[in-house]
């Protein structure tokens, strides 16, 4: 099942026909298992990936980024980045794909708008973790609980995030992030950072969130180009960026950007 | 009486008059009448927010000058001011006046080429000339500052990189004065012609609840009564000194979002004659660390550009340079609602609504 | 001095006639291409006061050699054709539409029996010269072989055609106050007063579809910038551009002289001579369409339609109407 | 025959007659529907001439405003609506060009016959003839006044019952 998610991924980064988008892809409900691991909890590294199909579609793609699952054969980007700042690499590169130890030890605690506890109650079941980052809670759900709790900071009254401002992934090098900033035209000084983590670096695919913000329209377009994460049931997922017959996704921390 | 007609595929752009720069739309028509636009953007795009991820934070500064070439002042602080507060600093008020007189000036400018290049878009020519010209003032006045005509790259960390001279502070006084009077003229030009009120009047019509679901924000919300404006609802720099107002309209056409740009030039020359009468004394930079690196973490810092919401969202990870730096740009949300806008619109309307969007290709592409 | 034109073609056909015709037309086409450099000059340096630049100042004295320099840059580029054109008919093209503007001139009346043909109908004629100049405009675009063009032709039919009616309406004022459709008729019936104060009218309806006859600000659909590239002459080069340019021009002189002629008493005025005060009056109305090209932002399709038909055509058939009965009553009471 | 070229104004009608008819030649055997339509314009144009060497410029000027500036415009208005088939060869089968031909040549014939056979039957209009537009608008309104307004009428029928037509074709699609 895997290997042939993974043809279909590299046929279709190259293959920008609306029409035959949706029924290309898998179901819903399989990709979206892949990123239902806990918190904290080592990345299903485990998964069954067969090395050959990967590296098969290296050869073909030419320019895959790099797998977390294959920490022997370093890229040159990161050795150039721990050249410059060996101190930093260890944290910048965590291990295992683990998430990074707690951030914002060293940050000035500014009290969000919102009681973090209160706020994981009223979100409901599906919350992976709450923080508190300069001021602004950073909410981490699973990937199939995103539609509903999306939904739900949009209209409950308490929240109104009806503004997303944009959205964007972060690679984690062992694991892909989407993060959605999410605003309100209603209460404008509320800021509230919406994530979903651990999704799985060769095969990420996160439920598009287009139906509930139109915004995300474009936004998840440019993430799905730079960063591969393939966004389901997205009306009109292309690439936005880069030309359509483009090779790999730029944005990932292993991407080999060297012509 | 519908006629039977048949519908062409054209290609506006990337080489086109009013594209302002790379953008390409891939336009349906039927006969006069728009049936399907699709926009087509990356043709400016430069890869900034990869760049970022292997510069040190202070080192990013020019490459968002080069992002939305015409608010780079803007740019620079929204990139800047996020820096901040990660790091928590405090910045003297004198700086962050001055940074308050530059970035209204450049909003300023920025609304000028807009107001020039629209006007261009209807088929006016003269306006272009006019606006270049005060334009030209502002950009004098930011290059004797900063260094550069577009792309100042004059903030700094911590705070600005030149101190204003008590000369240069008296000359953008004088030519606020001067710009209230020119904006009178644009006016008397302009704003009161039938044709160009015809051609703007009840084009390109979206509510509230429409901006609302595609994130629009700047002048493409405020039209609709919103008066959603990041300086007054959700407050940063020191703008809640300030005495100014934010116009908004409640028609949602392009007329209103005219309207709104005119009248947010005359509030900007507001803030900088007040900061100018009010500019107290003290250091152009604070104390800033040597070597820049933030705590983990991640920050979102969003300011009001010329064109609306702009944000910058930083991962750190403790180093000197951004793990991961994202770029909110109000024109590439405001430009994605362009098709949803135009759709059974006519060519003429949709250059109209495509003017009054105010893209800035380099923002929109990154 | 009577020039003649139907005159020598119904003369003995003999070569020394058949020369007379084409130093005639040569003469001719010499003023009109000295008057298209000036109008390009003029209107340069125009806008460039309008728009707070000096315009050309760099070849000449004040650049008046500036149009000079142009027409030999445009007479020695390179002639493109497109691959996707229909070569004859893209070719042809700008002939079509030029040679009527050239041909309007044969009936202006510079002065009492100065001019090229007393053609009876010589108004009708005019008009009706103009509306070949659509075709031209029409298979320019089609001929391309390109998208813009070809909304430029479509564009540039449809307004030709909707201003056509209003513009014959409110000329048909004039011809019935004076009683007759011949130019020189038409201006010696304004020896007492110009017609354009009874005229009022007819005039305003006249002038805005003279100016969309001329696809110029505000009226420059068809060739739209910001819409359309240049419409229908986007793919055009070299010397056929020019001529596209030629036949622009030579229509702004020729609806100069047909509006003095209509409105404005023509050749009548005091001291000058004759010839002279129509080229004054010519030249003011030229004067007129660059300023408001300095002026006005563009129309929109649509709305250039309903301003034609709702507004323009009703207009200039009340002023037929009115005209008439006024005529109709004096006629009666004396 | 030699005394018909005497006179410069037949020399100008071969001339111009030549014209026309090679015009009309190619609306009738040129392949693309564009050229048809500007040689169709041509001939009108030519047409035109002659009535000037007729000494009838009004109905010059009216064949040329009404034929050549508006009825010509809008066939070509029409064909670049249809956009793509105005390209294209019109392609008509070699059994229909048969017919029309021999259509052609027996009304050309039929004309001929008309012209010559009838001489002296008819009365000819004498030369000279008031053609100003006072005694043209006289006619038109006072003498062939009913005729006129039949004509009017009928042609006002044709259009609205074009429109009506044209609607029913576009229910059905």
């Amino acid at each position: 099942m895997d290997d042939e998610q993974h043809t279909n991924e590299h046929d279709e980064s190259s293959d920008t026909k609306r029409e035959e988008k949706p029924s290309e892809r898998p179901p819903a409900g399989e990709a979206v298992g892949d990123a239902q691991a806990p918190a904290g909890a080592p990345h299903p590294e485990s998964a069954p990936t067969p090395e050959a199909a990967r590296e098969a579609s290296q050869q073909r793609s030419g320019r895959l980024p790099e797998s977390s699952t294959s920490p022997t054969t370093p890229t040159s980007p990161p050795a150039k980045e721990g050249e410059k700042q060996p101190a930093a690499a260890g944290s910048a590169r965590p291990a295992g794909g683990a998430r990074p130890a707690p951030r914002g030890a060293a940050a000035p605690q500014v009290p969000t708008w919102i009681d973090l506890e209160e706020l994981k109650r009223l979100l409901g079941e599906g919350v992976e973790a709450v923080e508190n980052q300069w001021g602004t809670p950073v909410v981490t759900v699973q990937a199939d609980q995103l539609l509903r709790i999306a939904e739900k900071l949009r209209d409950d009254e308490r929240f109104r995030f009806d503004f997303l401002t944009t959205m964007t992934a972060v690679d984690w090098r062992s694991y892909l992030e989407t993060v959605y900033l999410l605003q309100s035209y209603e209460y404008p000084t509320h800021h509230l950072t919406l994530k979903v983590s651990h999704l799985d670096s060769d095969n990420p695919r996160v439920p598009s969130v287009t139906g509930i913000w139109e915004a995300a329209g474009w936004p998840e377009r440019e993430a799905y180009d730079l960063m591969g994460i393939y966004f389901e049931g997205h009306p009109d997922l292309r690439r936005l960026l880069l030309p359509e017959d483009w090779e790999g996704h730029p944005l990932r921390k292993a991407y080999d950007y060297i012509d | 009486m519908a006629l039977r007609t048949e519908e062409l595929t054209f290609s506006l752009g990337p080489q086109h008059p009013s594209t302002h720069g790379v953008f390409r739309a891939m336009v349906t028509i039927d006969g006069e009448r728009v049936v399907h636009v699709d926009p087509v953007i990356g043709y400016l795009h430069r890869g900034t927010e990869k760049i970022a991820e292997w510069k040190t934070y202070p080192q990013i500064i020019p490459y968002t000058d080069r992002m939305d070439y015409l608010s780079a002042m803007l740019n620079n602080y929204c990139h800047v001011g996020a820096v901040e507060k990660l790091l928590g600093l405090e910045i003297p008020e004198h700086a962050e006046y001055i940074r308050i007189i530059v970035m209204e000036l450049n909003r300023i400018a920025s609304h000028l080429v807009w107001w020039g290049t629209f006007l261009l878009d209807l088929g006016a020519m003269s306006p272009f000339l006019y606006a270049f010209k005060d334009r030209q003032v502002i950009l004098d006045l930011l290059e004797e500052i900063s260094g550069a005509r577009l792309t100042y790259s004059y903030m700094r960390i911590g705070g600005v990189k030149r101190d204003a001279t008590q000369e240069w502070l008296r000359r953008v006084d004088d030519f606020m004065d001067e710009m209230v009077k020119n904006i009178q003229g644009y006016n008397n030009l302009v704003t009161g012609n039938e044709i160009f009120q015809s051609r703007v009047k009840n084009v390109g019509v979206y509510d509230e609840a429409f901006a609302k679901r595609w994130g629009l924000s700047g002048a493409c919300l405020r039209c609709t009564g919103n008066s959603y404006d990041v300086r007054k609802s959700d407050p940063y720099s020191l703008y809640p000194k300030f005495d100014f107002e934010i116009p908004t309209r409640t028609s949602g056409d392009v007329w209103a979002r005219y309207i709104i740009r005119i009248e947010e030039m005359l509030q900007s020359i507001r803030i900088v004659k007040q900061a100018i009468r009010n500019l107290p004394d003290g250091p152009f930079m604070g104390k800033a660390p040597r070597n820049i690196r933030p705590p983990k973490g991640e920050v979102y810092f969003h300011i009001e550009s010329p064109r609306g919401d702009m944000g910058c969202y930083i991962v750190s990870d403790g180093s000197d340079h951004p793990y991961r730096w994202h770029w909110r740009a109000p024109e590439f949300a405001n430009l994605a609602a362009f098709p949803a806008i135009t759709e059974g619109v006519n060519i003429a309307d949709m250059i109209a609504i495509l003017g009054a969007i105010d893209i800035v290709l380099g923002g929109v592409d990154r | 001095m009577l020039l003649n034109l139907t005159g020598l073609l119904t003369a003995p056909f003999t070569w020394l006639n058949l020369l007379w015709m084409f130093v005639e037309v040569l003469v001719m086409l010499v003023i009109i291409l000295i008057y298209v450099m000036a109008a390009l000059y003029g209107e340069r340096k125009i806008l460039g006061h309008i728009q707070l630049r000096p315009g050309p100042n760099r070849t000449g004295p004040g650049g008046v050699l500036q149009p000079v320099a142009d027409v030999i840059k445009l007479l020695f580029k390179e002639d493109v054709i497109p691959a996707e054109a229909d070569v004859a008919v893209f070719k042809i093209a700008p002939v079509i539409a030029f040679v009527p503007s050239f041909m309007t001139f044969a009936v202006a009346p510079w002065a009492p029996n100065v001019l090229f043909t007393d053609l009876n109908v010589g108004v009708l004629y005019f008009t009706a010269v103009t509306g070949i100049t659509t075709i031209g405009i029409v298979s320019g675009g089609w001929s391309s072989g390109s998208k813009y063009p070809l909304l430029g032709g479509m564009r540039g039919a449809a307004q030709l055609i909707s201003y056509e009616l209003p513009l014959v309406m409110s000329i048909l004022g004039v011809v019935l106050m004076a009683g007759t459709a011949n130019m020189a008729g038409i201006v010696e019936a304004q020896q007492k007063w110009w017609f354009f104060f009874p005229q009022i009218l007819g005039f305003v309806a006249f002038f805005i579809s003279v100016s969309a006859e001329m696809n110029r600000t505000p009226f420059d659909l068809p060739e739209g910038e910001s819409e359309i590239v240049a419409g229908y002459h986007t793919e055009y080069s070299g010397f056929r551009m020019a001529l596209w340019m030629l036949g622009e021009y030579t229509y702004i002189f020729a609806d100069g002289l047909l509006c003095a002629t209509l409105f404005f008493g023509g050749w009548h005025g005091p001291w000058l001579p004759g010839w002279l005060w129509l080229l004054i009056k010519a030249m003011i109305f030229v004067f007129l369409a660059i300023w408001t090209r300095g002026t006005l932002p563009r129309m929109r399709s649509d709305t250039l339609m309903v301003f034609a038909w709702k507004f323009l055509l009703p207009l200039a058939m009340a002023n037929l109407i009115i005209t008439a009965l006024v005529k109709a009553a004096i006629a009666g009471w004396f | 025959m030699i005394d018909f070229f005497s006179q410069p104004t037949n020399l100008w009608f071969v001339v111009i007659a030549f014209l026309t008819l090679i015009a009309s030649l190619g609306v009738v055997a040129g392949e693309k529907v564009m050229h048809l339509a500007l040689n169709l314009g041509g001939s009108f144009a030519g047409v035109a001439a002659l009535f000037v060497l007729l000494q009838s410029p009004f109905l010059a000027i009216a064949q040329v405003l009404i034929y050549v500036g508006a009825i010509l415009v809008m066939i070509l208005f029409g064909l670049m609506l249809t956009g793509a088939h105005a390209t294209e060869p019109t392609g008509v089968e070699t059994g229909k060009k048969v017919t029309v031909a021999t259509a052609v040549i027996v009304l050309t014939a039929l004309t001929i016959w008309g012209v010559y056979g009838s001489a002296g039957r008819w009365p000819v209009v004498p030369s000279g003839l008031d053609t100003s537009l006072t005694a043209l608008g006289q006619a038109l309104y006072g003498h062939w006044g009913v005729a006129f307004e039949a004509a009017s009428t009928l042609l006002l029928a044709a259009l609205v019952g074009a429109i009506v037509v044209s609607r029913r074709e576009d229910d059905e699609a």
